[in-house]
């Protein structure tokens, strides 16, 4: 406790015991700042009651910007007065998470001279996350921050920001470029994503094949997963090393897990019957050096993911069966946009754009942006018999 | 400075201007990978370049001078390269084999360890909890702490059937993938929020508060004499909407709010689709600052998976084989009321076949 | 046409032709008949117009009973006098739908005395169908039916007629008698039968295996299917015949079709893991000479199937997973009127109990009825975290 | 008579007194059966004994004499011996072997075809139609025996690769397992109803009314000074609930009912867990006497199934194998927008993963 003279912390400090690195050990690596250590004591007291002493986050900013910043401020400014404020930046992370030593040393110099110091690596939507500062630290802040060649990201109902596996960078089976495409569309949609115009929080994330490294089957509003057309790449010398190292058995470890059943072994050669494959992954990923994702490659777009709020979680589901990825994107930038017109003229306030489409159906949604409905968008057609017929069905019969 | 001058929309750096000379050379080239050893991922392109991925656990929350200490190892034994993963380890980008061993032990010794590859438990995924967040039922870091101490052998080995990847959130909002984590601890209120009548009319818009409640559970109502709310008591469940649009209405219970835990999510296509976590306990006290009742239950869980799953099952698949019935026999959990759905699509989650083990 | 004097049929005629048994023909072999006559002409009619030309039908039946009789009248009477009035009287079929040549021959002269000598056989639910009679013959065909053993079936909001499969009467696999416990449940039951007390319809189906040959799991509120808890018997003998007989691949058409993938086939012996059958019978139906249900027999007792009205169809689900079929059936009947309280206290009008379950809760519906809940009758726990917390769980935690 | 003196309550009668006696010294004693030619079941007991189920398809629609008819058959065959059977065919319970051919003769010779077993295509389950009800879209006789005329070859042959259950109704009240057949044909209005707004008043009760609509379409109304309703064109799927309590309001339209056509229903438990029919042809023209639209599409979905489902695969397994994609693709079906649910659940038949066959 003597290294936080202010505010003790006996229950923080059975937290810095163990093998997993300690929250609370980073924040005492401050414990000389002031502002840390108010919070630590803030956070002693909540551990104390079993209860949280933040109050609700006012609308605060830098200049012409809508998000970005979640202002936050303690319920017990008097005791704490040094986290009175503690607002979050969310600086947008570039593409992928990868840094060089000295632009991770910039944020930290600039961060150090105007908050607390204390960051997040990263937040969950992919931030880079600035914990605590006060309103008139923001601008200072985010004129360095720019000046280093950061952004902030987003928050409220803007686009969030996008985020992205590794990709092609540090992975074989990337089936098309995460970071370009993340990037490019993070630049195109500047406006969007700093100034919330929209019925609530719309997100993207890019995954390069259907592993989805980046969750954005659970997590995005849009989701841009890798797939591919043709066949699956196969090396059968190399099928026949993983069978003989004796570290897999191809019959029950690789086809008998395969959701569709398309592959046979008899021992020498690996089969597939890749017209009923579901490009699921498995294979691939228990024999990376013997098979790979086919050559015709793209990516399947989903839409509508959430958090339970307040209909119930939604996972995506599928926009665009394939399509390829290929800058500018146009095709794909004229979909978005003509869902964010819609969503937008008749989304209701705070409602996701996956509440949306169910409230509206699929089939009026893809109606109105002009896209054709097909089976692959489903798990199967209706099964009530509800159906709202229009007249053309009578002139067709 | 006037807002002419001012650099705006901007936009993130450019990756590129951070990616090692050897990603780039091979960038969308590689050819395989191999996991040489627990924390070290081996990717070899088809120009036969190698990269080494060092991956080191971090709380997350990291202090500025710790990212200072990543970017003084990058220095050293990568060229300054380094990433974050999409849960929040490090990964150093290692081309010279022999920089690994070092790199390894002065990750740990500076109380970074290294892990989380394969078929291991990767970092807990996790929001903010009592250091940043207002709706937080139960603290984010401390229970993510408690847990991966308890945890922390399969984070250094890959001794799982398959991944398992476990996520927190401290509130129904889910920050993170906790609707969809193998598995998943979720802070709960569980009481009727209070409502401060006096300020209600200044601090909210009463028809945007009662649209946000799911259940319909507020109802307009003058209460002495001011425009305010009433809450259908037993029509609410506690999901803290109402809070979120709303500071007049406090959600937050030190005596009631708790922690329920949840399996048998997932995320990726392989084998089987994605899923979403089921409800295995509803309710643990919010015992900080180790919450030993979560942490045992959450350790019996991975436990019982370890011994019954088989190789390359993740728990939704094991899980689904046995099916639930012999889930709550063989972990020994209470079956209950809570765990049957009465939300929106209930009748869904019925079994509606004869199909049964006896 | 000129079988039929009074009213041409050109297009009924057309239906005459063909394989398959004529309903045309049928009414045909009456066409001396008046009532069938004007029942030919006025169908004639429809399919020249494409309309129905019957009325909605009025409360009609017989004294003291609420149910059995369906009112039908026709919206031509001057045109189509004799069927002017033509409601249907629902007779209760024997359990099975067995019969002699001689109560048949006594049912149709009834019929052909009183009523139009139309008949189905059987109705969807089960009855035999009396088709068409005015009101004055309702009570004198009562009388007679009753005097030759018989009495009316369900309509209206009350039990309808329950039925049942052949069962141990002409198959092997019946788990329990089916036939016994129609006719008891049909008996112990005849107030609520014959008097409509319900918020709406209550339907009983029983099956004797998982093979639900009464289609229960699909149109009964309340489905009997037979089932057994311990292992399937085999004859291992038997199983080799099928094999030697070329007709079976038994590895292909047994295991592999197994939905848990329990048995395994060496060529001579074919093992189950019987903690794993979910007893589909589908190794069973295969091979009927070499398989059997196992020896500790009862049923698996499901819950609220119906058509789609209003809220979309409902299959049946799991209520009790295993039970011992024994008369009196006490456990079974307890348990049913309990539902019948509860249901018929807070139902709303025209809810069935599936709906009343799915309104209501099924944890608090067990709990009204004093059932303790267990995972069996889930597919899965609840995905989102609305629980409706009550006191007591703070106390246990 | 007073009502004293009446019989009632007396339920239907023991079954036991038309059991033969091959049947009653066997009964629950069966070991075992064979299905030796279509439409002929062999039952063999464990005490040896054998008894022949000759089963004959019916117009389900009997007339008094076909059924005295039917009663002399079993005189003179099978000790006066028959049953029906839960899809409306007649089943004569012979003993003496040497009698099945001469049988089975006389009830093809009076035009009642053998067959129905084993993996055919069985008797349609269906309605009452124009024949007797109200409700009706269109006539169920009429439509059932055009289909059946077409079909009859798989009635007489067990050449299919597995049971192939059909049903037919008349309207969305469904009489009958429609919404679980492998193949169902329902009958459907298309139209808004319209309201007899003068006679509304004294014929129905508005509340009930109101609450008879699935999706809310109908309002209470004032109507010319009296009591009425209006309906909500656009919340209208027409299905006809308002008609069922109300007679005042016309759902039957001769212009615009037609046909649907629904696959991949179930009800058995062997293998697969039952399952709902879904829809794949949202409307057929009603075109009596022989409705050839849909006689030409139920006959191409059969074929389509003969001809790619392997042995002992349900339609309803089939289709779920191949994926809806391939089966619109091999059937040459239009998807449209009317196939995807846009009911209370509809988000749950949304594909929600990348598994997909490109
Ligand atoms: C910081 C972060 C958690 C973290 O520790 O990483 C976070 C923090 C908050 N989230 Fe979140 N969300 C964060 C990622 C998510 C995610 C995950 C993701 O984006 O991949 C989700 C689930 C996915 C989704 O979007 O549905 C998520 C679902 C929500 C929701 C529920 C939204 C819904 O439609 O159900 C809310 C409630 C709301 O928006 O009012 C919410 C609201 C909030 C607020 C703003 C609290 C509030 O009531 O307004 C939190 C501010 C905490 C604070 O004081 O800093 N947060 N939030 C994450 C953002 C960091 C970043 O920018 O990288
Ligand atoms: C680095 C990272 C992507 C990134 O850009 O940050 C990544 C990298 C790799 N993933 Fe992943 N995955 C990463 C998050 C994920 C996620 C997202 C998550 O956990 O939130 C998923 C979805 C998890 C889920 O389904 O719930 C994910 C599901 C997979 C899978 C599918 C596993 C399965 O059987 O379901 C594979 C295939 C495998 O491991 O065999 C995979 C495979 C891989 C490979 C082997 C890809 C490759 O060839 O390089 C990489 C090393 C995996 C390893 O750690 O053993 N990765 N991977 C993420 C590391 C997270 C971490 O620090 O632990
Ligand atoms: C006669 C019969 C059809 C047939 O030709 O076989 C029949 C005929 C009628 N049914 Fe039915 N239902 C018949 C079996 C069924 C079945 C099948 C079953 O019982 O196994 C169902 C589906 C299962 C179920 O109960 O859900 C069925 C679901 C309905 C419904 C929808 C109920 C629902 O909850 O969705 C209605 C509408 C209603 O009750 O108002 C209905 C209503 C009707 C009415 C009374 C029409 C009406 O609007 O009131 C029909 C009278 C026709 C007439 O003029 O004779 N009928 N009805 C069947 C009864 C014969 C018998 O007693 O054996
Ligand atoms: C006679 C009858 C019961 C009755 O009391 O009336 C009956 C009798 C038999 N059924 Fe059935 N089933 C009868 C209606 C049903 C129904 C209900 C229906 O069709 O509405 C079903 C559910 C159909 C569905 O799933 O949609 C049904 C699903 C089965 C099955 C499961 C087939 C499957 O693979 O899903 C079997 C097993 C088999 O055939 O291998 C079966 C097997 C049998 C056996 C072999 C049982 C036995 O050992 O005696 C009987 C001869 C079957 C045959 O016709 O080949 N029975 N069977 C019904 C004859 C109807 C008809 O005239 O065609
Ligand atoms: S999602 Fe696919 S491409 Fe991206 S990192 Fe994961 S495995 Fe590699
Ligand atoms: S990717 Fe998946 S579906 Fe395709 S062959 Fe491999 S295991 Fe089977
Ligand atoms: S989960 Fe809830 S409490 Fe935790 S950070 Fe998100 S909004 Fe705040
Ligand atoms: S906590 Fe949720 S359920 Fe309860 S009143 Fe607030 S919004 Fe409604
Ligand atoms: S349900 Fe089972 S017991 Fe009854 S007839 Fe069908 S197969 Fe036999
Ligand atoms: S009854 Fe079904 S589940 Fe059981 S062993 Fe046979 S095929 Fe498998
Ligand atoms: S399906 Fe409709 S029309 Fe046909 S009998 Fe039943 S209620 Fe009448
Ligand atoms: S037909 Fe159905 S949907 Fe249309 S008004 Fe009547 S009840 Fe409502």
């Amino acid at each position: 406790m003597s290294d936080n003279p202010k505010h003790p912390t006996p229950l923080l400090d059975e937290l810095e015991k163990g093998p997993w690195p300690s929250f609370v050990r980073e924040l005492k690596k401050s414990a000389d700042k002031p502002v840390v250590q108010d919070l630590l004591g803030q956070l002693e007291r909540s551990y104390n009651e079993k209860i949280g002493h933040w109050k609700h986050g006012g609308i605060v900013g830098v200049m012409g910007y809508g998000g970005g910043v979640i202002g936050r401020y303690s319920d017990l400014p008097d005791e704490f007065p040094n986290i009175a404020h503690f607002h979050t930046m969310r600086v947008n992370q570039p593409a992928g998470w990868f840094y060089t030593s000295d632009v991770l040393r910039k944020i930290c110099d600039i961060w150090e001279a105007h908050g607390s110091g204390i960051t997040n690596m990263h937040g969950s939507t992919g931030d880079i996350i600035l914990l605590g500062t006060s309103t008139p630290e923001l601008e200072p802040t985010f004129a360095e921050l720019t000046e280093a060649g950061f952004d902030l990201g987003g928050s409220g109902s803007d686009m969030r920001t996008p985020s992205a596996c590794c990709g092609p960078a540090r992975c074989e089976w990337a089936c098309y470029d995460t970071l370009a495409a993340c990037y490019d569309f993070t630049q195109q949609y500047q406006d969007e994503l700093h100034r919330p115009a929209f019925p609530y929080k719309y997100k993207l994330k890019f995954a390069g094949c259907p592993n989805d490294c980046v969750a954005s089957v659970a997590r995005a509003d849009m989701s841009f997963i890798g797939t591919w057309k043709d066949d699956i790449q196969v090396n059968q010398e190399e099928v026949r090393k993983y069978a003989a190292s004796g570290k897999l058995d191809i019959q029950k470890d690789v086809c008998d897990l395969c959701p569709t059943r398309c592959m046979s072994w008899d021992g020498k050669e690996l089969a597939i019957d890749n017209s009923e494959c579901v490009k699921c992954m498995h294979c691939i990923n228990l024999m990376p050096k013997a098979l790979k994702p086919g050559k015709e490659r793209g990516c399947t777009i989903l839409i509508g993911a959430k958090a339970p709020i307040i209909g119930g979680a939604l996972l995506s589901s599928v926009f665009v069966p394939f399509i390829e990825m290929e800058p500018p994107y146009s095709d794909i930038k004229e979909l978005l946009e003509a869902i964010w017109d819609l969503w937008a003229e008749h989304g209701k306030n705070r409602e996701r754009v996956g509440e949306f489409i169910q409230r509206v159906g699929l089939g009026n949604f893809l109606e109105q942006i002009g896209l054709e409905p097909v089976p692959e968008m489903i798990a199967h057609p209706r099964t009530n018999p509800y159906i709202f017929f229009e007249e053309e069905l009578h002139e067709q019969a | 400075m006037s807002a002419a001058k001012r650099v705006t929309d901007i936009g993130p750096p450019h990756y590129e201007k951070f990616l090692p000379e050897v990603i780039k050379k091979n960038y969308g080239k590689w050819a395989y990978h191999e996991i040489p050893r627990p924390g070290v991922l081996k990717h070899v392109a088809e120009s036969g370049d190698v990269l080494y991925s060092v991956r080191a656990g971090t709380p997350r929350l990291l202090n500025v001078k710790s990212i200072r200490l990543f970017a003084d190892l990058a220095d050293k034994y990568c060229g300054g390269h380094l990433r974050f993963t999409s849960r929040n380890n490090v990964e150093f980008l290692v081309t010279d084999e022999s920089k690994i061993e070092p790199l390894i032990a002065e990750l740990k010794a500076a109380g970074y360890p290294v892990g989380g590859t394969g078929n291991a438990i990767s970092a807990i995924v996790h929001t903010q909890g009592w250091v940043h967040c207002h709706s937080a039922a139960t603290d984010a870091s401390g229970v993510v702490k408690s847990l991966m101490d308890e945890l922390f052998p399969h984070f250094e080995n890959m001794d799982l059937p398959a991944k398992l990847r476990i996520a927190f959130a401290c509130c129904l909002n889910m920050c993170g993938a906790v609707h969809c984590s193998d598995i998943a601890i979720l802070g709960v209120h569980t009481k009727v929020p209070t409502i401060d009548h006096a300020n209600l009319p200044k601090m909210c818009e009463i028809p945007t508060l009662v649209a946000s409640c799911p259940t319909g559970a507020i109802r307009p109502a003058t209460v002495e004499g001011a425009q305010s709310i009433t809450i259908e008591e037993h029509l609410c469940m506690y999901c803290g909407n109402c809070f979120t649009v709303c500071p007049a209405v406090k959600i937050n219970n030190a005596k009631t709010d708790g922690l329920s835990i949840w399996v048998g999510g997932k995320v990726s296509n392989a084998r089987t689709e994605p899923k979403f976590s089921k409800l295995v306990i509803p309710y643990l006290p919010n015992n900080p600052p180790r919450w030993p009742e979560t942490v045992q239950a959450v350790k019996h869980l991975v436990e019982v998976y370890a011994a019954h799953a088989r190789k390359y099952e993740r728990m939704s698949e094991w899980v689904e084989r046995i099916g639930w019935p012999r889930f709550f026999k063989l972990t020994g959990l209470p079956f209950t009321k809570y765990h049957i759905d009465d939300f929106r699509h209930a009748g869904e989650t019925y079994k509606r076949s004869a199909q049964l083990k006896h």
